[in-house]
């Protein structure tokens, strides 16, 4: 019930109440987080001045087991009937405490916290203001508790099913830990076949081992698992819901194939009426032609060719025999196809979108696009790779062999012109592709570094053998890549101008090939991306975690869980770790079968409610459906989603929001202005 | 509450912020010790777009000098447009608190995103600058559709207006 | 020789050939933190604008390695940047780097901290002129001062009366080389001894004197 | 063509040893209908020796011209300053940007400016002739006008540093075109090189060339210009900056001995090379001026070719 206080506000008269309040006041020491600046003590002695506390205590750490003891004793003696915990920020520890009020016996919603650690003790320099502002906040918390009320918990069911957005091989592994513990798995990617960067690679850092050999078994299995549908040639455009509960619309753009029946045969590539390639092949990184026709490369998944209507003659002159339709004995082609949607009921999602690597262009110091012996480090690695477009061999635009070898480290890293972090796995992979490039062509090899980073199992020990075989390591950022040759040995060739900053001099040296360790920065469409699934990007554009140690793999949107080098910089190593992590804490939402939603939905006091429908309007999820009889709102609130838009709106304070109600809005203003 | 004259006019500013994007900010200022002004106190709202009218009024009438919103980003909010409520309704407050003799300095509409630590810092700074240099609110005009009540309290007008 | 083979620099392999150097007594080279000045690098910072970036130096070697002229600097202008915030107020000041930098700006406009490095020299070279602590028998300081009173008594510079007077002071030799290309000039009018000036000369020494005040 | 005239800032070599820049200038804006009128009582940019005894103050004496710029055309509007000199415009700009900052650097210039009645409102904006050649009187509108094509010509562009740093204000940092743009504009034939912006040695400093303090330097630093541009087949330098041109073009003898190269590259300033295509009198032009200067026997200025052009820019106009 709601009555006008006189005020303008409202006074809540909680429809059911534990009795006049006694609250808690528990302010936390956090060891010396908060105690090192703010005098604990005197905000407890002005804690326990204000209006219905009836208990003022500190303690080093609260979230500790002894810490939660106090509050359930305190609430289990009767002493108190409602909490409050001055301490770290809510999205960290408010569950923590609720859980201790419900032990205690109350319902878990009497309670709230005031953050004195985030909010105080770590911004505000002066302790004597820190302290000041902390009997603040803690003034407002106890205000606003007096008003709360008695809540039930909301409770929803899961949807068992789950979805990975990204087939490489975050999106693989996360797909097939899930598959194995039972879940139907939708793993939606976007290109014409899962694997991702990774499939690119000839070896893997620091072990050697191929690429191709450890990632194609995982991605037949993918193909063939009964409980994965893998969708490729296929993006999310929507997602609606909640934890638990979200429905996912998705798009098949047409491959002009029908995936079910084409066996892979290649024989229509054979067949296609151009005779050679004649496109650039974008999974050779450009450095092959293909035809219109293709598939990128043998163990694709799955194994089905594509069509580019972009360079196909029936596509852009409805001219030309089709000899590919013929070709095929299964009659997979499909010239008619189109976008095709999808919409289906996932419990959670995992998001392993990936990274795209910085283009050199964007560097024209190195030359990349003016210089053809100029290439990128994806590049080598086709080139490095058997089955790229040299069959292995590293060899110049001009078909000859490197003598000697430059590979500029940091290109677009750690440089606040271009992306400010560092991209983690470069210094790794120019080893390894020094080593490669050294044993396939016998070359000189320079590296070029700022500084050397190999933390990682056996990464040292890496760094170590190829300093042992001779490659030349040169500790400075290179400036420029020219061909203007100073010296008769610098004729025709590409000089590298950096400093050796260990010898204090400035060096150019003369190389035939320049490979640019191009870093990881995050997917061009990550920002839609986020809108799409309602979660957080950080400034450089990767993908927030909820918390950057002990919540890395979830997301501050319950049942969005991320996995890769969508969240940042990684390396294989460890993209398979945070994968099978977000498989694991999906799977623990999922598997429980039930989550619990916050309890701060919408209400309307029907006998406040003029009828004026302006919040029916304003709802973005049309949870509030208008009963014309009566002429009276009203929530639904499973469908509500506790923003309080309609709240801030309502002309007549008839709309409502549980723990966000006016009068215990105004109580808390009140709070922190009233008494310091 | 009484003025100790003996202290330099220190502003107190009530922050109004969203809890998926200004909040988290302010966490992260906080995480990456960013020091700034202690004068502003945040309020936890789910969304922006709570922000009522009464609630900036309220605030003054309780002895703020100034207030801020801090929402996410347009085309960010959790809540799909509850940023764009907060908006609208704030073009009309500002008109309505201009009218009352309120600075436009005092009160603040800001989008700050999740990765935005650092203009949680910047703002707040900002802001409590200004309003040092304003000085202390002092309601000195009545809002022109209640000048036939003169002298009005703002006691009243919190009621007056939203009423 | 072709005008392929040129080089700018003779470049040789360098062999010993058994020569030796003149054996001379090195001095203790340690530094002490009682000879440093913790705070050299805040007084650049409060120098130039977003000096204090040079906090944020990886130590790249970009800046030395697109200089023109870091190969004729005692140090480069990494060192240079590490020594000032090492607070080797000493050395920095008596160091020529700041002095052979020809201002055009190709570090800072390629330092990966986007440190004003160029901006740094201009403020090195200010302090040194103040503390004359500049390299003797090096032109650039007396030209900077003999330019800037030019300027301040006329408003416009006349380079052949700079150049003259400085060559005559500082680098007699140097003039006798260039006055096959100096004298060619005059004939064709672009060296002329007519000392340029302005009207507003009053105006300019009182704008000058407001901003020192 | 309408006539525009902008108000013009020569600089100290603008006199000196880059008369022939400014004569060529004046000649070809002229030619154009575009006209350039000296800024009265015009000062010293501050150059890059200024800033070295007091950085505030060269920010003054460059904001003076821009004070006296806005005097000289009242009203509301943007009005541009036609600085020649690249480190004159370098400084130019840079005082406006100073200024527009409106930090306290800006009140003490401003200050500074007040002492003696002027005011900078921000209208004034320091332009590069380059900038209004390729993109306010416009490339067609310069071919058009072309009578003598300098077909076949190879020219190497030469921007040196202070055109596009510390600021690109109209050119690309890293690859300026805008005179490559101009050079086949008018018939010739751009050579790319990768020295555009590298600095030549002279150092745009209005008190004389670094060769007196670091003659070895210097002439590394030109050499290396000289030796690239030629090795790729430039026939011509041509530049916008009155110190690079001295420098690269005065002391070739000196270098040939040096560096056992003979050279003798014409180094000219583009305004010339583009007053010769439109069949402006040499005299006009400051050809004279130059140390070194030759067009390649197979001018192509037969009756034929010309007139042809000339027919071309007539059915145009």
């Amino acid at each position: 019930m709601l009555e006008p206080d006189g005020n303008g506000g409202l006074t809540s008269q909680p429809i059911s109440t534990n009795g006049s309040p006694k609250i808690g006041v528990y302010v936390c020491h956090c060891g010396l987080n908060i105690a090192g600046k703010v005098d604990v003590k005197a905000v407890v002695e002005f804690a326990s001045t204000l209006p219905n506390v009836a208990v003022a205590r500190d303690y080093k750490f609260m979230c500790s087991d002894p810490g939660q003891e106090l509050i359930e004793k305190d609430l289990r003696e009767g002493l108190i009937n409602r909490v409050v915990v001055a301490s770290c920020s809510p999205l960290m520890h408010e569950a923590t405490f609720r859980r201790a009020t419900a032990v205690g016996g109350q319902s878990p919603f009497y309670f709230q916290m005031a953050s004195i650690r985030e909010q105080v003790s770590w911004v505000v320099a002066d302790g004597e203001d820190a302290t000041d502002k902390a009997k603040a906040l803690v003034a407002g918390a106890v205000r606003r508790v007096a008003l709360h009320e008695y809540l039930e918990p909301r409770r929803a069911d899961v949807h068992a099913d789950v979805m990975i957005v990204g087939g490489g091989i975050a999106g693989i592994h996360a797909a097939l830990t899930m598959a194995e513990a039972g879940k139907h798995v939708f793993l939606v990617e976007r290109e014409s076949t899962i694997g991702g960067h990774m499939a690119k690679f000839d070896k893997t850092f620091p072990t050697l081992d191929c690429a191709a050999c450890i990632l194609t078994p995982k991605m037949s299995q993918v193909r063939s698992h009964p409980n994965i549908t893998l969708w490729t040639y296929s993006d999310v455009v929507g997602v609606e819901g909640y934890t638990g509960d979200f429905t996912v619309r998705v798009r098949h753009r047409p491959r002009y194939v029908k995936e079910e029946l084409c066996t892979g045969c290649l024989e229509c590539i054979e067949k296609c009426i151009h005779k050679q390639g004649k496109f650039a092949d974008e999974w050779n990184e450009g450095l092959s032609k293909r035809k219109p026709i293709y598939i990128p490369f043998p163990q694709a998944t799955p194994a089905v060719v594509d069509v580019d209507p972009e360079a196909c003659i029936w596509f852009k002159t409805g001219k030309c025999p089709r000899t590919c339709i013929e070709a095929c004995e299964r009659d997979a082609f499909d010239f008619e196809q189109t976008e095709t949607f999808d919409e289906v009921k996932v419990g959670a999602i995992v998001l392993a979108t990936g990274f795209k690597a910085f283009d050199a262009a964007r560097m024209p110091e190195y030359g990349y696009g003016l210089y053809p012996n100029v290439y990128t480090s994806l590049e080598i690695e086709r080139l490095l790779n058997a089955a790229g477009p040299t069959g292995g061999e590293v060899v110049l635009r001009d078909g000859s062999h490197p003598k000697v070898v430059g590979i500029i480290h940091c290109v677009g890293s750690r440089d606040a012109k271009h992306n400010l972090w560092c991209s983690k796995v470069c210094c790794m992979y120019s080893l390894k592709l020094a080593h490669m490039v050294k044993e396939r062509t016998g070359a000189e090899v320079y590296n070029f570094y700022i500084d050397m980073r190999t933390p990682g199992k056996g990464y040292e020990e890496f760094y170590d053998k190829i300093l042992k075989e001779g490659v030349h390591m040169v500790r400075g950022r290179v400036a420029g890549v020219t061909d203007e040759a100073a010296s008769p040995e610098e004729e025709g060739r590409l000089v590298i101008r950096a400093e050796d900053t260990l010898i204090g001099s400035v060096r150019r040296i003369p190389v035939d090939l320049v490979i640019l360790a191009v870093g990881i920065e995050p997917q061009p469409d990550a920002q839609d991306v986020r809108r799409t699934f309602n979660i957080s990007t950080g400034v450089e554009g990767f993908f927030t975690e909820r918390h950057p140690k002990l919540a890395p793999v979830s997301t501050f949107t319950d049942g969005v869980f991320l996995a890769g080098a969508c969240q940042g910089p990684k390396d294989i190593p460890e993209t398979v770790a945070q994968a099978g992590a977000a498989a694991a804490e999906a799977l623990a939402m999922v598997d429980r079968g039930f989550v619990m939603l916050e309890a701060n939905t919408a209400f309307i006091d029907e006998a406040a409610c003029s009828g004026c429908k302006t919040c029916v309007g304003l709802c973005p999820f049309s949870a509030i459906g208008f009963d014309e009889e009566r002429q009276k709102a009203a929530v639904n609130e499973v469908v509500c989603k506790g923003c309080g838009v309609c709240v801030g709106a309502c002309p007549s304070g008839a709309a409502q929001q549980h723990l966000f109600t006016d009068a215990q809005i105004f109580a808390e203003i009140e709070g922190v202005l009233a008494y310091v | 509450m009484s003025e100790d004259t003996s202290r330099p006019f220190e502003p107190k500013i009530v922050a109004f912020f969203c809890n998926w994007c200004t909040y988290t900010a302010a966490d992260l200022a906080g995480i990456s010790r960013m020091q700034y002004a202690p004068n502003v106190r945040a309020i936890r709202l789910m969304c922006s777009g709570r922000v009522d009218p009464q609630f900036v009024l309220a605030a003054f009438h309780d002895g703020a000098d100034g207030v801020l919103i801090g929402g996410c980003h347009p085309g960010d909010c959790h809540y799909q447009e509850g940023n764009h409520n907060a908006r609208r309704r704030f073009e009309l407050l500002r008109l309505m608190l201009r009218d009352m003799g309120i600075e436009d300095e005092r009160v603040r509409l800001e989008w700050i995103s999740a990765a935005e630590g650092d203009k949680v810092q910047r703002v707040c700074n900002e802001m409590t600058e200004q309003i040092r240099a304003l000085g202390p609110l002092r309601l000195v005009t009545v809002p022109r559709w209640h000048a036939e009540e003169a002298p009005a309290e703002h006691v009243e007008l919190v009621g007056q207006v939203t009423s | 020789m072709g005008a392929l083979t040129q080089t700018a620099t003779d470049v040789r392999k360098t062999q010993t050939n058994g020569s030796r150097k003149k054996w001379r007594p090195v001095k203790d080279q340690s530094k002490f933190e009682a000879q440093l000045d913790p705070g050299f690098a805040a007084e650049i910072a409060a120098e130039v604008e977003g000096g204090e970036l040079l906090h944020q130096c990886i130590q790249c070697g970009t800046c030395s390695a697109v200089c023109p002229l870091s190969a004729y600097m005692d140090l480069t202008p990494r060192r240079l940047i590490a020594m000032t915030r090492a607070g080797v107020r000493d050395d920095v000041l008596h160091s020529v780097t700041p002095w052979a930098c020809t201002s055009c700006y190709a570090c800072t406009v390629e330092c990966p901290k986007r440190i004003p490095i160029t901006d740094i020299m201009h403020a090195l070279r200010r302090i040194s002129m103040r503390e004359t602590t500049y390299p003797r028998r090096f032109i650039t300081p007396v030209m900077t001062r003999a330019f800037v009173d030019m300027i301040t008594d006329r408003g416009r510079s006349t380079e052949s009366w700079i150049s003259l007077k400085l060559y005559l002071k500082t680098r007699p030799t140097e003039l006798l080389k260039n006055i096959p290309v100096g004298s060619r000039l005059m004939r064709q009018g672009r060296l002329g001894l007519r000392r340029e000036s302005i009207e507003g000369r009053e105006d300019l020494r009182t704008m000058l004197e407001a901003m020192s005040r | 063509m309408t006539a525009t005239r902008y108000t013009y800032y020569p600089g100290c070599s603008g006199k000196g040893v880059g008369r022939a820049y400014e004569e060529s200038l004046l000649t070809v804006f002229e030619h154009l209908g575009a006209g350039l009128d000296e800024l009265d009582d015009w000062n010293c940019c501050g150059a890059t020796a200024w800033p070295s005894v007091d950085e505030d103050q060269a920010n003054a004496l460059a904001a003076r011209n821009l004070a006296l710029t806005e005097q000289r055309t009242p009203g509301a509007g943007p009005v541009d300053l036609v600085a020649a000199c690249t480190g004159c415009y370098r400084a130019l700009v840079r005082a406006e940007h100073v200024l527009g900052e409106r930090g306290p650097a800006a009140q003490k210039i401003g200050g500074g400016l007040a002492s003696i009645g002027l005011d900078y409102e921000g209208r004034a904006r320091a332009r590069h002739p380059l900038d209004i050649l390729v993109n306010e009187i416009g490339l067609d509108a310069i071919s058009a006008a072309v009578v003598r094509p300098l077909t076949g010509l190879k020219v190497a562009s030469y921007y040196g540093c202070l055109l596009v740093r510390p600021f690109a204000t109209f050119d690309d940092q890293w690859n300026p075109t805008s005179m490559d743009r101009l050079v086949a504009a008018i018939g010739a034939e751009p050579v790319d090189w990768p020295l555009k912006t590298r600095c030549c040695g002279g150092s745009c400093y209005c008190g004389g060339p670094v060769i007196g303090v670091m003659p070895e330097a210097t002439m590394q630093l030109s050499y290396a210009l000289l030796r690239e541009a030629t090795k790729r087949g430039a026939e011509m330098i041509v530049t916008i900056c009155p110190l690079c041109q001295f420098n690269m073009e005065g002391f070739q003898d000196r270098m040939s001995k040096r560096f056992n190269h003979p050279l003798d590259v014409p180094v000219a300033f583009i305004s010339q090379l583009v007053g010769i295509a439109l069949g402006i009198d040499e005299k006009a032009l400051g050809i004279k001026r130059l140390l070194r200067w030759r067009l390649p026997e197979r001018d192509p200025i037969a009756a034929g070719v010309g007139s042809a052009a000339e027919g071309g820019g007539d059915a145009r106009a």
